[in-house]
């Protein structure tokens, strides 16, 4: 019959209307900003840099080594390197980036920076909502901004913080093992909260 | 003229609701910002995302995608400005009609983005016309946008009718037509709009 | 499906004069392919896609590749006489020294093709072409009309690398706008200077945005200076 | 139509030993179109110079360019690895397939092996990739006929779970950058997978529901059939893949052909068209989403342990060896290449991507020539394009 096909398709239709007032499945809105979808732990939009302790300027894991601003496929980080050293997370006495800037109106949220960094110094965030009406303040993000705890760091991505608190953990015994009385020098550095811990 | 916030929220509650002729017009421009059909790369995927049912842009009064840019309010660059194309954005853009918004959607629309380097690509569209919103985002998250949509409708509340900020429309001698680029033998011509993109003086290599 | 030397010798066999050699591609794949002089390849591309063995009616991927012109330096042992004094006397001695002679190796523009088979459902045949140079001798026999798959592709080579495709039926620019002038895929290519804001330029880019700005502050004071004269 | 119409001279289809007509038969007054770059159908910035004679089509160019972002220059400048976040962007509907073929193409020129595991876990997302491209392609082509919106929102709500598989594994929802030479970036938990097993049992309900909304639909099909019809030899000859070239009738599908990864173990077949028109493109793509349905059945029964990636591969430092190779997979819109050729350094010394998109857009005169002028937009809908692989 001519105009079966129709009503059959029509038929499909109504189902999902009047289905979308009984099943949750037909009815996907969420409705943001007042709710929210259920956050993806996996999920990555732009990078930041993980500090231990309580001052971000004391407690940078990154050592300025430069590999991810070379590996960046836009090229969209810049770092200084400092003068002096300061020691880091291991307890080595390292160098410290006293300019690390990320231009977020370039970077394309690949990972590769967190991947090719040796020291876990830099991860992903979550947080997209970021935007601005101003071009050129607003979108270069310098060390200050991107610096953020390792609690958060846990807070957002809790299975490979738990992961890399386990290795730096090695680590630091190891060079401490291995350095003997230099490594009591640094006991007084605020330590990473234990996996888990909020 | 301004009101007094707390004797409006005191007579809100009295069951008298006042508002002032810019508070209305400012809702009614807010609430009905109709964008354009218009998508240009990956960005225009999640825009169709966003519109569709499970982020819902209709929420914001922003469903109707206009294909006419004289019907439209709103133009979402969704994607890479390459060079070949700037010259039609900026058209489209000058064939709006007042009031008129631009949000620049993912890295490639504000700054060139991860295509940056590549000989065609426009290193931003703000080059040529002013931008409202900037998401940054390769692409945004549908939120990131809502998020966006939901800025511009801040900035365009907070807009006075007269004065100095005023919006466009009711500026007479406010700038209506932008110039549009011309393809010339090497590279587009100009290379980017003098009045519409005040570059910052930068110094890379100095301390912050 | 046949070797690649079995391939060579039935085009040798097919098309009497055909220069045909083998480019031998060390990495692990192993996909040999067959260099084809321009003169004869349009003949060579009908026997390949006609003949019922081969039946290579698929063309996948044309490319373009810009091979630059090479300086190649290398140390040659020279026979030559020399003054010398030996003993208090002077004496024209014969000796061999090291130079380093530099050449010029002249370079190409390339159009590499991969061919297929539908029906035999073998492949790939990889062929290519090279133009007599990177100036003026850039032209090339069209496979357009043999595939027409060629016909985007060859148009972007065109546009991109500037090689001419003789017997195209359509050759303009496919990427780039019309009155473009350059071949931004070759690698001597300069791309146009915008590098008015590069705030996180490192390497060449920050060399290129730090010339943009001495000229753009030089350029303001220059204005300036001209205001300040008027 | 009216008696008073008058037809064109026959449209000939272009001989395949010679050029695509310039000059075609002409009479009555002629009118220029140019459609585009922004018009309203929902494949971006592409332009179609269209020569009408009345409602006819008598000459149509594409015009391209509008989205051409360098990849190929910008991935001459920087190492191997550093192209893979670009692929993701080339057919940015499916950045997975993009990821495989670019991996594949170096595999090939390091000569790289891929761990089991990492083969099954690419075959997983290339099908699901696979489907979700199909659906909103079949959505995008019914809006594009003016239904608007409803298939395509259907297609969105299966698209959205599918994403937030690719999120919760990669990160990302579009841009997965998941594919690493040799192998896979991050190995999926157990949970994942199941995930994976109830979002795929939910799979065949989508495609019978498109099936029932459209196969059978009056106007759909006095639309598409003997629309745009698409003879097999010329279909090969212009290079045509995918299934475009599989809705002619020519079976040539490369996960059979070539049978790369570990297509050659499961059982699937190759759904074949009849006439090539439109509604054979659709029904193809249905088809398709159905065998892609089969295979992640298969593939998810059995994911084997073990690493996920080739430990010779490595992310810093990458130099392969001098030479050249050329990779291809079947992406969802056709043959996806790679053809790379190295001189020893850390980037590519040509680096070229074959994209299905363009080589398909070949025939797209041929297909619109004699069809009415709001047959071309459906026309080009079926081809299923993505400009940032077409220019890109």
């Amino acid at each position: 019959m001519f105009g079966e096909g129709i009503l059959k398709g029509l038929a499909e239709t109504a189902k999902n209307f009047f289905g979308s007032y009984v099943s949750a499945d037909r009815l996907t809105t969420v409705e943001y900003p007042e709710k929210r979808l259920e956050p993806i732990e996996a999920a990555r939009v732009f990078p930041f840099l993980v500090y231990d302790g309580g001052d971000w300027q004391a407690g940078l894991r990154c050592v300025a080594c430069q590999i991810c601003e070379k590996e960046c496929p836009p090229k969209c980080i810049y770092i200084e390197k400092s003068k002096d050293k300061k020691p880091d997370a291991v307890g080595k006495m390292q160098f410290y980036p006293t300019r690390f800037d990320i231009d977020v109106s370039v970077c394309m949220s690949c990972q590769i920076c967190v991947e090719v960094c040796p020291f876990d110094a830099i991860k992903m965030d979550k947080l997209f909502e970021l935007a601005t009406d101003d071009r050129f303040g607003g979108l270069i993000l310098d060390r200050g901004m991107l610096a953020k705890s390792n609690q958060y760091f846990h807070g957002i991505h809790p299975t490979e913080a738990a992961e890399v608190d386990a290795r730096l953990t090695a680590e630091r015994a190891k060079s401490a093992a291995k350095a003997g009385a230099p490594a009591a020098k640094d006991a007084g550095r605020p330590q990473p909260p234990p996996p888990g811990e909020k | 003229m301004a009101v007094d916030q707390d004797l409006k929220i005191e007579l809100g509650k009295q069951g008298v609701f006042i508002t002032t002729l810019q508070e209305l017009y400012n809702w009614g421009r807010r609430n009905s910002v109709w964008p354009m059909q218009f998508g240009l790369a990956c960005c225009a995927i999640e825009m169709i995302a966003t519109t569709m049912a499970r982020y819902d842009l209709a929420r914001f009064g922003a469903e109707v995608f206009r294909p006419s840019p004289r019907q439209a309010d709103m133009m979402i660059i969704s994607g890479t400005v390459t060079k070949k194309m700037a010259p039609q954005v900026v058209r489209l853009y000058n064939q709006m009609a007042e009031p008129r918004y631009v949000i620049a959607m993912g890295a490639c629309a504000i700054s060139g983005g991860p295509f940056k380097q590549g000989y065609n690509v426009l290193k931003g569209i703000d080059r040529y016309i002013p931008v409202d919103v900037h998401i940054p985002g390769c692409p945004p998250r549908p939120e990131a946008l809502l998020q966006a949509f939901i800025t511009l409708q801040k900035k365009i509340d907070a807009q006075p009718l007269t004065g100095p900020g005023r919006p466009r429309f009711l500026d007479a001698a406010a700038q209506g037509e932008f110039p549009v680029p011309v393809p010339g033998e090497h590279d587009l011509e100009p290379a980017f709009n003098q009045g519409v993109w005040p570059l910052p003086v930068l110094q890379p290599g100095k301390k912050d | 499906m046949k070797t690649i030397e079995e391939i060579k010798a039935a085009i040798e066999a097919a098309v009497p004069g055909a220069g045909v050699e083998v480019v031998v591609n060390p990495s692990p794949c192993a996909q040999h392919s067959l260099r084809l002089d321009p003169d004869s390849a349009l003949a060579v591309a009908r026997f390949l896609r006609d003949d019922p063995e081969l039946a290579l009616d698929f063309l996948s991927n044309v490319t373009g590749v810009d091979w630059p012109d090479r300086e190649i330096s290398e140390k040659v042992k020279v026979a030559r006489t020399v003054a010398k004094t030996v003993d208090g006397v002077e004496q024209q001695v014969e000796e061999t020294v090291d130079e380093i002679r530099k050449r010029v190796e002249p370079g190409c523009l390339e159009a590499v093709y991969h061919l297929y088979s539908v029906v035999r459902k073998h492949g790939p045949v990889v062929i290519r072409m090279r133009t007599g140079n990177r100036t003026d001798r850039v032209e090339l026999p069209s496979l357009t009309p043999v595939w027409r798959s060629g016909e985007f592709q060859e148009r972007e080579i065109f546009d991109l690398f500037g090689i001419v495709f003789n017997g195209h039926p359509d050759l303009r620019r496919i990427l780039m706008w019309d009155n473009f002038k350059d071949h931004p895929m070759r690698r001597d290519y300069v791309e146009p200077d915008d590098y008015e804001y590069e705030p996180t330029a490192h390497d060449a880019v920050l060399a290129k945005a730090q010339a943009h700005r001495a000229a753009a502050q030089a350029g303001a004071k220059g204005q300036e200076g001209a205001g300040a004269a008027q | 139509m009216t008696a008073s119409f008058k037809s064109p001279a026959e449209p000939k289809l272009n001989n395949l030993d010679l050029a695509p007509s310039s000059e075609p038969g002409i009479s009555g007054d002629l009118l220029e179109v140019a459609m585009g770059p922004h018009h309203p159908s929902t494949h971006g910035v592409f332009r179609m110079d269209i020569v009408l004679d009345g409602e006819r089509v008598i000459r149509l160019k594409p015009v391209f360019g509008y989205l051409h972002r360098n990849h190929e220059k910008i991935a001459e400048n920087i190492t191997y690895i550093a192209s893979m976040p670009y692929t993701d962007r080339l057919d940015y509907i499916c950045s997975l397939t993009n990821n495989w073929a670019y991996a594949l193409a170096v595999e090939k020129l390091v000569g790289l092996e891929v761990p089991e595991r990492a083969e099954y876990l690419r075959i997983i997302l290339g099908e699901l990739t696979r489907f979700q491209n199909h659906a909103s392609t079949i959505g995008f082509l019914i809006q594009e006929m003016g239904a608007s919106g409803t298939p395509l929102m259907y297609a969105f709500r299966e698209r959205e779970k599918i994403l937030d598989l690719f999120e919760s594994l990669t990160g990302s929802r579009m841009m997965c950058n998941y594919m690493r030479f040799g192998g896979c970036r991050v190995d999926p938990s157990a949970e994942w997978l199941d995930q994976v097993r109830k979002v795929v049992a939910g799979l065949p309900a989508f495609t019978d529901e498109i099936d029932r909304l459209l196969t059978s639909n009056e106007i759909l099909m006095a639309r598409t059939q003997g629309i745009g019809i698409l003879p097999p030899d010329l279909a090969v000859n212009a290079g045509i893949t995918g299934p475009m070239l599989r809705a002619s009738g020519v079976n040539y599908d490369i996960r059979k052909i070539d049978s790369y990864g570990i297509y050659n173990r499961f059982t699937f077949r190759v759904p074949l068209g009849e006439r090539g028109d439109v509604y054979d493109r659709y029904m193809i793509r249905l088809l398709e989403m159905r065998e892609s349905i089969r295979i992640l059945e298969q593939a998810l029964k059995n994911v084997p342990g073990g690493p996920i990636v080739d430990p010779k591969s490595k992310i810093r430092g990458f130099r392969p060896k001098p030479g050249e190779a050329y990779g291809r997979i079947e992406a969802p819109k056709g043959e996806l290449g790679f053809y790379l050729i190295s001189d020893g350094g850390p980037n590519p010394y040509r680096y070229r991507v074959r994209p299905p998109s363009l080589v398909n857009l070949t025939i797209l005169e041929d297909m619109c020539l004699g069809a009415a002028v709001a047959d071309v937009v459906i026309i080009f809908g079926s081809v299923d394009i993505v400009l940032g692989e077409v220019d890109r």
